[in-house]
């Protein structure tokens, strides 16, 4: 791995602004009582001290994506004839998440598994991916939650995996370690100052962090654990009693991935687009004979927690299909808590 | 403390006849409490009730249709027990109401920002008392004491029904409503102050990080429709999937408009909302369009019709233009 | 164009000729525009594709030609939701998009030499006809055929251009019902688990290949067991909402099973493995 | 097609078969002159106009919406208009609240055989729309206005407008 | 779909101002269109030809015709499309020339406009389905309202028709104004001679139920099945038993009553049968004037009746009819000559109205048939008529003419010399209006053979002068000041529409211009239809009419009604309301609103679901847009065809 550098508070705008000359750089600003990510402009002000209440998932995966315009035209001898353009475009924009804690950008990690399969790689999401760099901020002890659970699916409050460069506050400012040749490029900038001097400083506030996590509960049994729950229906009640089936959750986490597929005619042309989608709406998985193989909340909450931690792990590895951010328990209306019901799954399991 | 408990045994003697009976319990922190649903004696023994009993539970009763169940309210969610009931979406014999008087609820995000000015995460939030005047949060190892008033959800302020309006089982004495608000809620009398672009720009603002999550909707005890909204549907399609501020805000305005003199001004749309956009100052505004049109409030008289599913030959207060 | 193979881009498409099979069911047979395209396209029994018309969207459904016959891709659509309300607009002319194929295919491979029962109900019989054609096309791989295909009327009964064939041909056995009495029908009358339970097939060196209503279906897999089956000699083929048919958008697994990529095509014994939830 | 540039606005028009689509017809067959912006989409009564109709309308671009009924006590079926006056007089005091000036809203009443007066609110109501300007839109929001919005520094210009 | 486009000139109607060739280009542009073409007249035979031609060879499966107004022709072409094979619905229309073309002269702006409406025409068809109507019995009775000469006309029609008729009748006997009438013009025949017989015929026909004294309460339903509720008003006299024998009036102790029938210008008693040839002829006692009533105790006609047919405790009734159909036949009133302050009507009893003057000629009036000034019962020498008094006069808010008052003044007129040889008639007229056959003739006839001097110029003032009324006024062609000494003055008052006649109309659920008059559905091509299915309109109730024209539309509203029962079914518009059950929720929000009461709750696997009555359905689409999550749809103004007409005009 290549040096620590370092860079002092007051640097960080330089490095920013150096950074935002070359691509769209995305930071998390205060929007109203949320924090959301924004292309970066001097003078704003990044808030590095807390989780963002929407991970940069839009800056790989937006909320909504053009996959295709169509342009419907006519044959000029026949108007009986018609003609279609399809025309697709899947560049992205050169991009650099920065500031991000580490888990919101470990999300990357589930969806690719998914969208750069062999079979069918996705094209968009490639492009975007290739395109983006991410910066991410270690959590100091302060910044860990009561929601986070990082730790329980394999990572923590420093893990690296997914990110470019790491982040890591200190007395001053930050340690930065590039994670990856994409960030070691990153990296070589004015701005930075060697940090081996500060090196010890971050390993202590990465342990610090760690320390406040404490123990993570055993959920390896959890793929089982769901499966043998399926037909439970009274758990599922049970867990799913004060859900309201908003998609807060999915929306909001760094790792759900599904979309839903839609045209939008306008006159003679229109598009196709991908936009997200949640498992939590009655629509999902609505078809149009009427059927609903999962018409209540307690399926589809069944199906989210499942997928999370028993058939994406089935596929991928023993891969939990979470980050552990929290921002589900943390953003729910009603405060459900996935911790909750895997562990209440486990230890069903165990009778 | 043993009103908590005189109520526990309401409950308890109530349950067997019921499907469940919905109240609140501790959640995940200190800082918040989460919906109850009771079936068995210990779980009524988890019942909680106190300032952070934020939720409106009546939400979850028509999902229970042709059963019978309990329902644990504060005054403002008994009045959207009345409204659904007026509305012929849940049936009066079917719903056994337990009710004690409330002094209000906090506002979270009341509580976050008074912890941020404090240089404290709400998430670290490790100890939560309340002495019924002011709670005292402990996060990042220090404590911040605020007054309810201050911290208080500002339907709570104005509140005019502490009690139930509507209750088969009323534990404590009723007390009395707070005094009417003179002035209108800061939210809306921030809007008011605002000249019509001015508020075009306000609504651009804050719709543009909404992220189409609908748990607006689906916390609004009136949304009635909720797997069939016309948010999601293609017929009718009134709108599309697209990112941007505008169809964020139709949808709004859909919510608004639907709710217009039905709504019981819960403020469960703001609460649930993950990314505090302001989206109640539009209910309120129309309540109060409703209230100046019509003399009406919503959930308050089981019989009532809605003025909106209703009219007069003359009507009172529509002036038309003439030309 | 150096640009990557992007799946969700469909391959544009001209209907040639629209079939009104019945009231709600419409056949579309369809040729890509680019001839290059169409004469490398390969497909196997069983699999989907996403048809799609420009604003409307997308809907998955079975080509229910065969590989054997590529003068066109042939899909037939039963009207039941927005979508395959709009595309039954379309008419020979029409410009659609076709993403194809998907998903996996019949076992027909593992098929050769067996006897082969297909159990067909209304709009399920479009997916059984892809095989079935495939199979009289190479009539010498497959032991004795036999087709039970039913509807609610003879006027629900799609494909009835090629019925006459299917009964008259030596080399199946083809036993059409409907589900009760009819003016002018001149064969069976009854529901499908009950016919076939008169038809008594062999289980016997037999893969059963059904498909159709839910309804049908549990009574279908309830004569065959009656008749001998095993869970792995029945075949069947589901339907699911899909949207991105690559096994990504999330919302047609059953379980770890994406339908449109590991399935649509299921052994009995494959489905019992997997979670409840049809 | 767009709305001629400089000339007209778009001003879009819901009218109910019965009355106001008749009498529009009447102000045709007078031959009564009108400004050229309106279009108009005929519903039955206007009791089936939706006020999202409206909304969605000026939210999508229009300048103006005009709705037209039967005179309360008119209506072809009996009480669609009174509920519509209802929820469109909501409707017009919801729409500042939400950045539109409810003078691009305007509700009436007009019978089939009141051509001339068609002709009149046809003219005031497109004459108050030009007065008011092409309608300000919500995907072209200043940047200074949205720097103010995330300054929380609205309202302090005291050009307060009654809600 | 394939869609074809046909923008029609309308000769210059429209290409006056329209360039169509334009527009029709224009249209290729649009999403499915993939004919488009102008043509000189869409409506033509020609022009339908045309359409249906266009239809085989193109292949089309839906049409816009852009052309005149839908109100006009939507119909015929719905039938143009039908023949070539097309559902009817499947069609749709947009209005470029009462909303284009003939509002506005500039032609790009109106070229413009059109192709914006042919678009929003494109959209809205893009999303049309087929509907087919369903079918439904008809019940084949048919109620006539008011039973003056059109009702007894269109009555008699039906009746003879083989229909169910049932008459209501406000006044307790039918007659209307025609039986207040001493003679007829032109032909001066005797009014009650020829209405007689017919009244007779209503009450002898077996087909027809008579409810007089009564007036309808409430409607319900819709054509071909209507549940009228009729208010039978209390009689007091048990009419089973009553035989008209008339021994209550002369026994009466109350006799200085205003006689309604002879228009206040007689006294009736409290219990009346109000004329000889009344129908039925039946008594009736006036609570506000019996002294049963008003004081408790008289009792005298309980005393005299030989069929003790007095029922003094007896009680508004309300009675149901189903009817299949309507005809409201309700009449006129007469205009208030009061208002007209300066002849004094009201003011000086020798200053009557036409009508008064009819009973003081008719030999069964107050004064046998003599004509007696009110004041002091002379007979007039000198007799002035003023015409227009309420008619034709914008400063009394009735601008129009009541059409039949010159006639009935020349008739008065030459009846006036007839009864008083050396009289003279003076009448002071704005223009004389007579375009009927023998009508202009018949004025001639009074003016040059009876010798009524007609001075054109309105009245100033008329005022008492030493038992005369002077009448003071101008008569413009010779342009001086005339002044009369009349004896009498009877003023030529106008007709308006009958009390309480908007209130009926708002029963029947029909339109009604701003004087009370009933609206006819057009008014050249509909004139006894209505736009309410099933409701027909006969004489002065649509607007005033004399006695030929209401007889004529008597028959004609008959004609509609046996034309309408022709069928044994109807067949109900398909364009209703339909529930999509998966998404609705059953909150009734719809069943609380519909005026019709069209839509039920039904009880779905378990689930309360609404549901619409067919035939009950109006259309209104209320239920739609009350409806929050779009669960019920109106067919053919459906949510998703007005969102695409609004992006069609404006999509953001």
């Amino acid at each position: 791995m290549a040096a620590v550098k370092y860079i002092a508070s007051d640097k960080l705008p330089d490095w920013l602004k150096s950074l935002a000359a070359k691509s769209r750089v995305l930071v998390p600003v205060a929007e109203g009582g949320g924090v959301v990510f924004r292309p970066y402009a001097p003078g704003c002000r990044p808030v590095f001290d807390s989780d963002a209440t929407a991970p940069p998932k839009g800056a790989v995966f937006p909320a909504c994506q053009e996959l295709f315009r169509y342009e419907q035209g006519k044959d000029p001898e026949d108007p009986g004839k018609p003609t279609l353009k399809l025309i697709a475009s899947t560049e992205a924009e050169p991009t650099v998440v920065f500031g991000a804690k580490p888990c919101g950008a470990r999300g990357f990690l589930i969806f690719d598994r998914v969208y750069i399969g062999k079979k069918f790689p996705d094209p968009y999401y490639i492009a975007a991916r290739e395109a983006t760099v991410f910066v991410t901020m270690a959590c100091a002890a302060a910044n860990v939650e009561n929601t986070c659970f990082c730790h329980w699916v394999g990572s923590g409050p420093a893990d690296g995996s997914g990110s470019d460069v790491l982040l890591t506050p200190v007395a001053g400012g930050y340690t930065a370690e590039a994670v990856t040749d994409k960030g070691a490029a990153l990296l070589e900038d004015p701005a930075l100052a060697d940090g081996a001097a500060k090196a010890d400083e971050a390993a202590a506030v990465k342990a610090a962090a760690r320390e406040v996590l404490g123990e993570a509960p055993d959920i390896a049994a959890s793929p089982a654990a769901l499966l043998a729950a399926f037909d439970d229906a009274d758990f599922w009640r049970d867990q799913s009693d004060k859900c309201v089936s908003c998609g807060a959750c999915t929306y909001l986490c760094p790792t759900c991935y599904c979309f839903t597929i839609t045209d939008e005619p306008k006159g003679m042309s229109g598009r196709r687009m991908r936009s997200w989608d949640a498992c939590m709406h009655f629509q999902f998985t609505l078809e149009a004979s009427g059927h609903n193989p999962r018409p209540t909340k307690a399926h589809r909450l069944k199906n989210r927690v499942g997928h999370k931690f028993s058939y994406y792990p089935t596929l991928h590895d023993g891969l939990v299909a979470c980050c552990g951010c929290g921002r589900c328990i943390k953003s729910c209306p009603v405060s459900v808590d996935i911790r909750e019901i895997v562990q209440n799954a486990v230890a069903r399991a165990k009778g | 403390m043993s009103r908590l408990e005189e109520l526990k045994t309401r409950i308890k003697e109530a349950l067997p006849g019921l499907e469940c009976v919905i109240g609140w319990q501790k959640g995940y922190d200190p800082l918040h409490n989460t919906p109850l649903f009771m079936r068995t004696d210990a779980d009524v023994d988890k019942l909680e009730w106190g300032p952070l009993n934020v939720h409106n539970p009546a939400v979850y009763l028509p999902t229970f249709t042709g059963k019978k169940v309990g329902v644990v309210v504060k005054g403002c969610d008994s009045r959207s027990v009345v409204e659904l009931l007026q509305e012929n979406l849940i049936n009066r014999d079917n719903v056994v109401i337990f009710g004690m008087p409330c002094t209000g609820v906090i506002d979270l995000s009341k509580v976050k920002a008074r912890l941020a000015g404090a240089g404290v995460s709400a998430g670290t939030v490790t100890a939560v008392t309340d002495d019924g005047k002011t709670v005292s949060v402990t996060a990042g190892g220090q404590t911040t004491a605020m007054p309810l008033a201050e911290v208080r959800a500002d339907k709570c302020g104005r509140c005019q029904f502490p009690n139930a309006v509507l209750a088969d089982a009323y534990v404590g004495d009723p007390i009395a409503p707070a005094a009417p608000a003179a002035a209108a809620d800061a939210d809306l009398a921030a809007l008011d102050a605002m000249s019509v672009p001015e508020r075009m720009a306000f609504w651009r603002y804050h719709m543009e990080r909404c992220i189409r999550c609908y748990a607006c909707r689906n916390a609004c005890p009136m949304c009635v429709c909720r797997d069939h909204c016309i948010a999601q549907s293609r017929e009718p399609h009134w709108l599309t999937q697209d990112d941007t501020a505008t169809e964020k805000l139709m949808f709004q305005v859909v919510h608004a408009l639907h709710l217009a003199g039905r709504c019981t001004e819960c403020g469960e749309c703001q609460r649930a909302c993950p990314m505090d956009i302001p989206v109640l100052a539009l209910k309120k505004h129309l309540n109060r369009t409703i209230r100046d049109l019509f003399d009406y409030q919503a959930g308050v008289d089981p019989q009532a019709i809605p003025p909106l599913l209703q009219f007069k030959l003359e009507e009172d207060n529509i002036k038309e233009r003439s030309w | 164009m150096t640009d990557p193979f992007n799946p969700y881009l469909p391959e544009v498409a001209t209907i040639l000729e629209t079939v009104q099979e019945t009231h709600n069911i419409k056949t579309f047979r369809v040729r890509f525009d680019d001839e290059a395209k169409m004469a490398a396209f390969k497909f196997e029994p069983g699999q989907v594709g996403q048809l799609s018309a420009p604003g409307i969207g997308e809907s998955t459904f079975v080509i229910n030609s065969p590989p054997t016959r590529m003068d066109y891709l042939q899909f037939s659509v039963m009207r039941a939701g927005e979508v395959t309300t709009m595309l039954h607009g379309l008419n020979a002319g029409d410009k659609v998009g076709v993403r194809a194929p998907l998903g996996n295919c019949f076992p027909y491979e593992a098929m050769k030499g067996k006897n082969i029962v297909f159990v067909g109900g209304g709009i399920g019989m479009a997916p059984l006809r892809t095989l079935f054609l495939y199979m009289l096309d190479n009539r010498a791989d497959y032991g004795d055929i036999t087709l039970l295909y039913g509807a609610r009327s003879p006027a629900d009964m799609a494909f009835s251009a090629e019925l006459p064939e299917w009964t008259s041909r030596a080399d199946v056995n083809t036993t059409l019902t409907i589900d009760r009495e009819a003016d002018g029908w001149a064969h069976k009358v009854g529901l499908i688990p009950n016919v076939l339970l008169e038809l008594a097939p062999k289980p016997e060196n037999t893969v059963a290949v059904t498909c159709g209503p839910p309804i049908m279906i549990k009574f279908t897999l309830e004569a065959l067991k009656k008749l001998g089956f095993e869970d792995d000699q029945i075949v069947t083929t589901l339907e699911k909402r899909m949207k991105c048919g690559i096994g990504i958008c999330g919302r047609c697994n059953i379980g770890s099973s994406y339908v449109c990529v590991d399935g649509p095509v299921y052994t009995y014994a494959q489905l019992k493995a997997l979670p409840n939830e049809l | 097609m767009p709305v001629l540039t400089g000339k007209e606005l778009r001003i879009v028009g819901f009218l109910c078969n019965w009355c106001s689509y008749g009498g529009a017809d009447t102000a045709g067959v007078g031959r009564f002159g009108q400004p050229t912006d309106l279009r108009i989409i005929r519903v039955p009564c206007s009791g089936r106009i939706d006020p999202l109709f409206i909304a969605k309308t000026l939210i999508n671009g229009a300048d103006g919406v005009l709705v037209s009924g039967c005179h309360p006590r008119d209506c072809h079926y009996a009480e669609g208009n009174f509920y519509a006056r209802r929820r469109l007089e909501v409707l017009k005091r919801f729409l500042p609240i939400l950045g539109i000036d409810p003078g691009r809203f305007d509700y009436t009443w007009v019978s089939a055989s009141e051509g001339q007066r068609w002709q009149k609110v046809v003219t005031v109501f497109t004459e108050q729309i030009h007065a008011l300007g092409p309608a300000p839109r919500f995907d072209a929001v200043s940047a200074d206005m949205l720097a103010k919005a995330a300054a929380g520094a609205l309202g302090q210009g005291g050009n307060r407008v009654a809600a | 779909m394939r869609i074809g486009v046909f923008i029609c000139h309308c000769g210059s109607n429209i290409e006056g101002t329209v360039d169509t060739a334009t527009v029709a280009k224009a249209s290729l542009d649009f999403p499915e269109v993939v004919y488009a073409t102008d043509t000189m007249y869409a409506c033509s035979e020609p022009g339908q030809d045309g359409i249906i031609q266009a239809i085989k060879d193109k292949n089309l499966t839906g049409v816009v015709v852009a052309s005149c107004t839908p109100r006009m022709h939507e119909p015929t072409f719905r039938r143009a499309v039908e023949r070539a094979g097309l559902n009817r619905y499947m069609f749709e229309m947009a209005n470029i020339r009462e909303h284009v073309s003939w509002i506005g002269k500039d032609r790009e702006a109106n070229t413009n406009k059109s192709v914006d409406l042919v678009r929003i025409a494109i959209e809205k068809l893009r999303r049309d389905a087929p509907l087919s109507p369903s079918k439904f019995s008809i019940n084949k009775r048919v109620m006539v309202i008011g039973g003056g000469v059109a009702g007894i006309q269109a009555a008699l029609d039906c009746a003879d028709g083989g229909l169910q008729v049932v008459l209501v009748e406000r006044e307790s006997s039918i007659g209307g104004k025609m039986a207040k009438l001493d003679k007829t013009f032109p032909t001066v025949d005797c009014s009650s001679c020829i209405l007689g017989p017919k009244m007779v015929d209503v009450a002898q026909h077996e087909n027809i139920t008579l409810h007089a004294y009564s007036e309808v309460d409430a409607i319900g339903g819709y054509v071909g099945n209507f549940q009228v509720q009729v208010k039978k008003k209390a009689t007091y006299v048990d009419w089973t038993l009553c035989t008209g024998c008339g021994a209550c009036m002369e026994k009466c102790p109350s006799k200085k009553n205003p006689d309604r029938f002879n228009e206040k210008i007689g006294p009736c008693t409290s219990i009346n049968i109000p004329f000889p040839q009344a129908i039925p002829k039946k008594a009736v006692i006036d609570p506000t004037t019996c002294r049963q009533f008003v004081k408790g105790k008289c009792g005298v006609c309980a005393k005299v009746c030989p069929t003790g047919a007095i029922k003094y405790d007896m009680a508004d009734e309300i009675v149901t009819e189903d009817v299949g159909a309507i005809v409201a036949a309700t009449g006129y009133d007469l205009f208030d000559i009061s208002k007209v302050t300066e002849y004094g009507g009201g003011r000086y009893p020798d200053v009557i109205t036409g009508l008064q003057y009819e009973r003081l000629l008719s030999a069964s009036g107050p004064t046998g048939g003599h004509i007696k000034r009110p004041s002091d019962g002379k007979e007039p020498k000198n007799v002035v008529f003023i015409q227009c008094v309420g008619s034709r006069d914008k400063s009394l808010d009735r601008p129009y003419c009541s059409g039949f008052c010159c006639m009935y003044t020349a008739k008065q007129a030459i009846l006036t010399k007839d009864h008083i040889p050396d009289s003279q008639s003076y009448v002071f007229y704005m223009d004389i209006r007579s375009p009927g056959k023998m009508y202009d003739e018949f004025t001639r006839r009074a003016m040059e053979e009876y010798g009524a001097r007609y001075i054109r110029g309105r009245v100033a003032m008329v005022y008492p002068k030493d038992g005369k009324m002077i009448v003071r006024g101008a008569d413009t062609l010779a342009g001086t000041q005339v002044e009369v000494e009349a004896d009498l003055v009877v003023l030529a008052a106008g007709a308006e529409a009958a009390v309480g006649a908007p209130k009926l109309a708002e029963k029947l659920r029909i339109s009604y211009d701003k004087y009370g008059f009933f609206m006819e559905s057009h008014p050249k091509l509909k004139p006894v239809e209505t736009n309410t299915a099933g409701v027909y309109l006969a004489g002065s109730c649509q607007g005033p009419k004399d006695i030929p024209q209401s007889v004529g539309q008597g028959s004609a509203a008959a004609a509609k009604v046996l034309a309408l029962f022709s069928k044994d079914m109807l067949e109900s518009d398909p364009q209703i309301s339909r529930v999509d059950i998966k998404r609705c929720v059953g909150c009734g929000k719809c069943i609380i609103t519909c005026p019709f009461k069209a839509i039920k709750e039904v009880e779905f696997r378990g689930q309360k679901k609404a549901e619409v009555i067919e035939t009950v359905c109006q259309g209104c689409g209320l239920c739609t847009s009350t409806c929050p999550q779009g669960a019920i749809q109106l067919s053919h103004f459906t949510d998703n065809q007005i969102l695409a007409e609004v992006n069609a005009l404006c999509q953001s």
